[in-house]
């Protein structure tokens, strides 16, 4: 079938220790010019075959580790940069939920499509996008992810099979099925990750687009990260079902709630789902309980709640559950955390003068990419 | 304008019952722009709903309440998910009382927040305004000043068809005059905002700001610039444009909005069809530059019309 | 409240034998250029209060078994007129589905409001509109329901509490729910009646209007008329469910299956259904089981089932079961039944006669009806 | 026209597995307009798909599609249902590719048949083609002969881009020319598709047909009327028209939809602007009346242009 995108297993994403590793050379590559995707996918290859996905290595729990300190951390200085006035538009912070898209990320298999909504700066971080990339987008810079065009909502990376950061609620859901019937069509075994709010659920594109993934058996693993909230109004106020895995039953659609506090249930739960869906038994519903820390976008006035409920979440801050987890299992010590902690601030740094540093969209950037030719 | 808007629909609510408001966070948030601070508070949960993320529903809701004698602002956050209930707003709400020869009204106002220049990028930043004002059946209305904000609110409100309500979101911090007693202002009337006599600029909304800002500029060259402001989209109003330009022979029109196939198009086509004779050249038009909108701030300024870009149009058609 | 169309109890739609004594008088009116909607209104009044709803006395059932044969009579000599060019656009047939809308209209109450999609020819009927006036407005005259300007797919009469016809499919449920929250909103008790097919329970106005309803509790009565085909394409090819009644689960709505072959059934199923609705209990769902023996519309080549399926449904036919029920329990005698039949067909020459000889809408109506002024 | 546009979809299929069709009632029934008719026989119901009634699924569904590789042909059983999934088709398939700095393409192709003069009412008897031709990041395409028709269709699966293919359906009936063999039809390229020298007639899709027999009729009384046909909206091809404006000096521009903010005024507004010295006569728009189109027959063909009107036009610029 020509031109088909066919991924390529090696082109696996970056999903351990390995990414340290790499660091060094990615950011020497930045300097130097080098198409730094191209030279990462050539890298990553090198480390294939030799890592198994279902179990889990110490490395792979440090990577996963770091992974949601990092997009904490991102989001963090983000939201200073927000303040100084360096990032415009809409930001709206993972914090809180960077668990779920870690989970999520860590079970799939490289031919996994991941789509989200528009809160996608953990998404980003977990397929490997380098935080300079997501920085760079964040600040409009031409070097950012999708070259300063897309902002805060619309990162996406094709290579390493992440298609964006939505701005539209709910409407990359029908595009997601039509993602995983393009897989189907093709004869390709990958699954599409589509990940969107539980406010997202009561418009009717979540309708049409989980319908015809039951209809035509899609292989679509529907993820609803349910933090509770569609901005300021709470699930019972906005659906008609507080369970919203309940709304998958009239889809007909095996469903389950999972624990989006705890990265480890849900990267096991994900595997489940994934080789449900991957066996050709079409579409899986996810429910992913969560909670955001911040405000909806910056500049919620939060009148919706009160900071008590959010210190209550906060008790059981998925940071601090991997954490205390990996400690008392024994997979790692303290001071390796503490170690890779650092090491963010470091990255953070990096990222933020990579951002800053580099230069605006040409002026006529404004022109390309509208149409193919 | 802000203020103005906030205070159309409070009076309207303290004045008739059947008028109640319902959109995305219009309640306990207060309005995503702050619109409807403090109405939940002082109408309660019934007149000031919070709705599901279901534009749909929405629109479709309001059109419903609106056929069996209620008087809905269906509010959406902003005029980009307008697309999402587009069914309902041109087939539904526009067409409902022709359909059924006159048997239905549908007394709907339909606010939306539009325009770009806030870098939320491209699908958040659009001014498709003329596309709602294509659509017989429904009324579009976008004003340009807190007075006109308040009084055309009120006649939107009171109107027995469907108002497509159009507010600009970098227009909310503009201060401008507005009466305490109580007024309206007619839908489907332009206005000669500034008078002048050398060139007629035609514009609306957002970009009466600019036109002014740009007539202030030229003024100081000596230039003075008469500005119509249409105010409303659809019924349009050509008898102030017309007028004007019969004085001054020459025009630009400025909207926010791409180009082609927009609304200076049909303001020019307008012009020539029905003052041929009084064109002493061709008439000018200063609009977005067709691309979806970019995040970056530059970049998306460059695709907007500037103050610059009406004043050089200005200068060309003199 | 100033302005609200609170409708009034003894504004009662035609609902028992009545409607043959008055059907001289109606046109008689006609002749003498009388309004007649509102000529009708008034000697209603007449009739109100000498009856109740829940209680079927003899008329009642006469009258119903009346509009079966009327509403399909209506049609048969519709799809003629159609063949002869006499009718243009779509002529959808509501022909082997009669039960369901006179089922559902013989259980409402005035203050009920009826809604339905662009096959709605029966409960055009069953709500009292004159066949004449439908006929007129099938062959788009001026004295057609909706002044000819709105054909086979957008009857309606609002002084009978029927709001159309539409012709979108599935746009008319939220505009439902609209209707309901006007009524909870005024304080008023009416139920709205809303019906729709089983293929326009996956698009995702059906979503955005059901989860509504139930969000706000409105008093709405979700009746799906399952006929199987959306179109040529049967439920389980476009429906993740083929209980339709199941979507219903989804969003926490008590909800049921009925016969639609059988009007008593029908009828009894509402009333408890409104019953439910009116106590304030929010929405009901009811899907009815019913089948079309003709086309989808006029012209359809019907490549999608063969005629033994036809033929098997034809067996259990609502106007047959109704007929045998009615003579069973000795409620009618086989000849009354006949007399009716007979009367039927006058009503339908007079009616086609009504229409053929009114006049076309005056060139000027093109204008009117776009705005309120 | 039938018969070309199936061809143009059948041969693609042949020629690319990639491309297959999905949409309401396009396998077993065979296309409501009968255009599919053969095909699920003959390809199968992996490439000639049935949907449910869900046109945001539909061209969602075929946007990711596309995304991921594919080339689907995603059919509105009519253009008005587009409305529908009106925020996929303008938001999500025209900015996709822009959004991400360039890293997703969309090649889908959206078919939908359009136009009036059947009796169908209100909802179902749209021609609103310019609403859509307003969105840059769309192309938008509407033959008006089975040649175009066919080449054209071609080029819009072959795009990279995505395309709203537009159909009218009382064109299907139209016989004309197809070669045997194959060939394509470039995007973006207006055509002279009669010469002539004393009026150009700007038009396309339904309107050429009823242009061309207004020339017709025009010819018997010695005015010779050249006609450029746009065939496509976006990009806008201006070049034909101007070369024809500058040698007639005169225009009249046909169109079926709405005239306010219709495809008429951006034409006559770019002739003005790009050929005023050459302007002998105001231009002139012929395009529908503005209300719903009612169901009553009379009432409905008095709303659209007929060949009179245009007639009648040719001759007040002339
Ligand atoms: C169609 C549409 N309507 C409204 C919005 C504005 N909006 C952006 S995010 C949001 C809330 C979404 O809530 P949820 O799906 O729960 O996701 P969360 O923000 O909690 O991650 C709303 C209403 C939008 N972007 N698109
Ligand atoms: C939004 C929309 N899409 C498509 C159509 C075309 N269409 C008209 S009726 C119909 C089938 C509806 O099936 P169902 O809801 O089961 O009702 P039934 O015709 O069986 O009564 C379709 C696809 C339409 N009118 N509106
Ligand atoms: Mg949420
Ligand atoms: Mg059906």
């Amino acid at each position: 079938m020509p031109g088909v995108v066919v991924y390529d297993k090696r082109m696996l994403v970056p999903h351990s220790g390995r990414r340290m590793v790499i660091s060094a050379l990615r950011w020497a590559s930045i300097g130097a010019g080098v198409r730094v995707d191209l030279l990462l996918n050539r890298i990553m290859q090198l480390f294939i075959a030799t890592e198994g996905n279902s179990e889990m290595k110490k490395n792979d729990h440090l990577d996963l580790y770091h992974q949601m300190v990092l997009i904490r951390r991102v989001e963090e200085r983000a939201a200073e940069l927000y303040q100084q006035g360096k990032i415009g538009g809409f930001l709206h912070l993972y914090i809180g939920q960077e668990a779920v898209s870690t989970g999520l990320v860590a079970a799939r298999q490289p031919q996994d499509r991941m789509i989200t909504a528009y809160r996608d700066h953990g998404v980003a971080i977990n397929v490997g996008i380098p935080a300079e990339q997501v920085m760079a987008e964040l600040l409009g810079k031409a070097t950012g992810i999708s070259k300063g065009k897309g902002g805060s909502m619309h990162m996406a990376d094709v290579e390493k099979n992440f298609w964006g950061g939505h701005a539209i609620v709910g409407a990359h859901l029908p595009i997601a099925a039509g993602m995983a019937l393009g897989d189907q069509y093709a004869g390709n075994d990958g699954v599409t990750i589509c990940m969107f709010g539980d406010g997202a659920t009561n418009i009717g594109f979540f309708h049409e687009g989980v319908n015809l993934s039951k209809v035509w058996d899609l292989p679509v693993l529907w993820v609803c990260e349910n933090n509770q909230y569609g901005m300021g109004t709470t699930i019972d106020r906005a659906s008609a079902v507080s369970e919203i895995r309940q709304k998958a039953e009239g889809y007909g659609i095996p469903n389950e709630r999972v624990d989006g506090m705890n990265v480890m249930e849900v990267r096991e739960a994900t595997l489940k789902a994934l080789e449900f869906i991957r066996s050709g038994k079409g579409p899986y519903f996810m429910e992913i309980m969560t909670y955001r820390y911040r405000g909806h976008s910056m500049g919620d006035p939060e009148r919706y709640r009160d900071s008590g409920e959010v210190k209550k979440w906060q008790e059981s801050d998925p940071i601090g559950i991997y954490r205390a987890y990996l400690t008392k299992e024994k997979i790692a010590k303290e001071k390796e955390l503490d170690a890779i902690d650092e090491s963010v601030e470091g990255e953070i740094q990096t990222a933020v003068q990579f951002a800053e540093s580099s230069p605006e969209p040409a002026p006529e950037e404004l022109f390309t990419n509208v149409y193919a030719e | 304008m802000r203020e103005a808007i906030s205070q159309a629909i409070w009076e309207e609510m303290e004045r008739d019952e059947r008028v109640f408001i319902m959109g995305e966070e219009v309640g306990v948030w207060g309005g995503t722009y702050a619109v409807t601070k403090g109405f939940y508070d002082h109408f309660g949960s019934k007149r000031v709903r919070d709705t599901p993320i279901a534009e749909a529903a929405i629109v479709g809701g309001g059109i419903g309440a609106a056929m069996v004698g209620m008087r809905p602002i269906a509010e959406l956050m902003t005029i980009n998910f307008a697309f999402v209930a587009m069914d309902h707003i041109v087939n539904q709400a526009a067409k409902m009382r022709y359909m059924f020869g006159g048997q239905m009204s549908v007394p709907l106002v339909i606010r939306a927040v539009g325009g770009g220049g806030r870098q939320l990028g491209a699908t958040h930043s659009q001014t498709p305004d003329v596309i709602f004002a294509h659509f017989p059946g429904l009324k579009v209305v976008a004003p340009g000043t807190p007075y006109d904000a308040k009084g055309l609110l009120k006649s939107a409100i009171r109107s027995d068809d469907p108002v497509m309500f159009i507010e600009h979101s970098t227009l909310y911090q503009t201060r401008g005059e507005v009466p305490e007693d109580e007024y309206t202002v007619p839908i489907g009337k332009s206005k000669i905002q500034r008078p002048g006599k050398d060139v007629t600029i035609v514009t609306y909304s957002k970009m009466l700001d600019i036109s002014t800002k740009a007539a202030d500029q030229l003024a100081k060259e000596g230039i003075e610039a008469e500005i119509v402001d249409l105010r409303s989209l659809r019924p349009l109003d050509m008898d102030p444009v017309l007028e004007s330009f019969r004085k001054t022979n020459r025009a630009v029109i400025v909207e926010e909005g791409w180009r082609s196939y927009g609304v200076g198009s049909e303001i020019s086509s307008r012009i020539y069809e029905e003052a041929f004779d009084y064109v002493d050249a061709p008439i000018k038009r200063v609009a977005q530059t067709e691309v979806p909108l970019p995040y970056n701030q530059a970049l998306e300024q460059s695709a907007l019309p500037q103050v610059e870009d009406v004043v050089k149009a200005v200068k060309e058609v003199l």
